[in-house]
């Protein structure tokens, strides 16, 4: 009796038992989600209708079993291995126990709350207000009126004179960081714009900063950013530098 | 009174009542009877007849749940007598204190008498609607007519006001004194000082 | 059938029945009865009373509104008849879609009580984030304070969890040793298939 081709039909899968052992290697079937009590069964099944014992097929289902358990486990120690590690293989194997019968019962409640949604499925209500429900009432508690006239007393001083301080900030012309930044790409193929602006005023990091997203818009650079708030990686065009490439092998 | 008992019979109008009255518990806003009947599954002019038949079921002094034919639809409400007890369900805790822009709004509005959206806006030197919408939900502002020129509508307070702050009337509002003594001077003073404000 | 008229007359229950329907009509979630006392402002004995009137009017089979007690409370919902009808108007996008991942975390929350993502990924074995973060979304899970000892944010299920699973309340899933027996079942079935064995 080949135990590869035994024909399993449990939740998460229906087919051979080779094609099973297929798809949780190939991780395209959660272990977690293999109901091996009912392989199991469906084995020993198959070996009583049987009139002697099959001992290579036996042997070959135990080698398989285990190993597919031997996955089951280390999927559901996935979070504490280094727990696993401490143990010795009897209170090991006792937590494992453990651990699959409280998952097992988990999926059980899993299963059930699905077959109750099943069952309700035709009950409707409304989420959210009624269509015509009254507005909720909000309510003030009593109020000293001296606030009424602290705060009219606000509205009828004269306003603050206006900073005019930001008047005098000095911006540099964008011309010269792009002048800049071209040299600085002539020399190396890419830079970190925040190393290169490093020690600049905060006028002075925007205007370089402007310069920069002047140079992308004509395609002179290409920028780079892992994160938000990570650095700017700037770097020189992939497509131009294999135009100079080329026009460099040509010419030569 | 009137056939109470119909709605228990298997009647095909009956079911088709009842089918309505499942549509609209469950609607979060009115449904229209072309809604019903595509819900329903049935012809308008049985919907309609099914509506007559809940409109009776569902009316004041006979039930705690009213139908109602609103401007997008059909859709139940609460019973009138149920009001207070509505009131109470929806009473949110009360608020200790407002905002400075609520004072403000207030203040203005107290001691100027009544005033436009764009009046309180200009004094304050902020767009006003949020601030006037939030003390229209709480009582405290109420429209008083429109502006003759403009045509915009105006806001007086309200007796809540009053109650809420001590006041007998606005009469009793803390004088103000040496900022003017009439609601004229006031109002040049406030306006003064809005002219002065950068646009 | 029986007393349909009651809830016409002026009687005073019928008019706590009367009140107590309009604020079930009105109420965006299942009320308790002490909500529904305190806004009736009468005692829950007595709102006991109209609700088991109530009860009595809108069940299955005699009316397309039906009062549910639900989540803790007591709230209406649409007939199990009409339900080809609400189908056609609306979604349900709250369960709609839920995988087995989702399932098997709401039962774990369900009967754990608040849990920490790690706690559920432990127990399941696989991740939890972005099981989780969709439950948030669709109101079926919501934080409930911090782990004492990681400050990792604990969830819980919310009433509308037990509102979708028509639940009573959370006492109302079944045991989990009960929903063992597969175990049981298991020894059995091992043990027939050894009985079926030449000796």
């Amino acid at each position: 009796m080949a135990v590869r081709e035994l024909e399993l039909d449990i939740d998460a899968f229906e087919g051979p038992f080779d094609l099973l052992l297929t798809l949780v290697l190939k991780q395209e079937l959660e272990p977690a989600e293999v109901d091996v009590a009912t392989i199991v069964l469906a084995f020993l099944e198959r070996l009583a209708e049987r009139d002697e014992l099959d001992l290579d097929a036996c042997g070959e289902f135990l080698v398989l079993v285990a190993a597919l358990l031997e996955l089951k486990a280390r999927g559901l120690f996935e979070f504490d291995d280094e727990t696993l590690d401490e143990l010795d293989p009897e209170e090991a194997a006792e937590e494992l126990a453990r651990r699959l019968a409280e998952y097992r019962r988990i999926r059980a409640a899993a299963a059930w709350l699905s077959e109750r949604l099943e069952q309700e499925s035709g009950r409707y209500f409304r989420l959210g207000p009624a269509p015509l429900a009254p507005r909720p009432a909000r309510r003030v508690a009593p109020q000293d009126p001296a606030l009424l006239g602290d705060a009219f007393r606000r509205l009828a001083s004269d306003p603050p004179s206006v900073s005019l301080a930001h008047m005098a900030l000095r911006f540099p012309p964008v011309a010269q960081f792009l002048g800049r930044f071209r040299a600085v790409l002539a020399r190396r193929r890419r830079f970190d714009f925040d190393t290169e602006v490093r020690g600049l005023t905060r006028a002075e990091a925007a205007v370089a900063f402007l310069a920069l997203l002047e140079l992308r818009k004509a395609g002179e650079i290409e920028l780079d950013q892992a994160s938000p708030f990570a650095p700017i990686r700037v770097a020189r065009p992939q497509r131009r530098e294999e135009e100079e490439n080329e026009w460099i092998a040509r010419s030569a | 009174m009137d056939r109470p008992l119909r709605l228990i019979s298997s009647n095909p109008v009956d079911r088709l009542a009842r089918t309505t009255e499942a549509l609209l518990v469950v609607a979060s806003q009115p449904l229209t009877l072309e809604e019903l009947a595509s819900a329903a599954d049935d012809d308008a002019e049985r919907v309609e007849t099914a509506l007559g038949l809940l409109g009776e079921r569902y009316r004041e002094g006979r039930s705690g749940i009213v139908l109602e034919q609103v401007a997008g639809g059909w859709a139940f409400r609460a019973a009138k007598e149920a009001a207070e007890a509505c009131g109470r369900l929806f009473e949110r805790p009360i608020e200790r204190g407002l905002s400075a822009a609520a004072l403000e709004t207030l203040a203005i509005v107290a001691y100027l008498g009544p005033c436009t959206r764009p009046d309180i806006a200009r004094l304050r030197g902020v767009a006003a609607d949020g601030v006037v919408a939030g003390l229209l939900e709480r009582g405290m502002l109420a429209e008083a007519g429109r502006d003759d020129e403009g045509g915009a509508v105006r806001y007086r307070v309200t007796p809540l006001f009053e109650r809420v702050f001590g006041l007998e009337s606005l009469s009793a509002l803390p004088r103000l004194d040496d900022l003017g003594e009439h609601t004229e001077d006031l109002r040049e003073r406030l306006e003064a000082v809005a002219a002065q404000r950068p646009a």
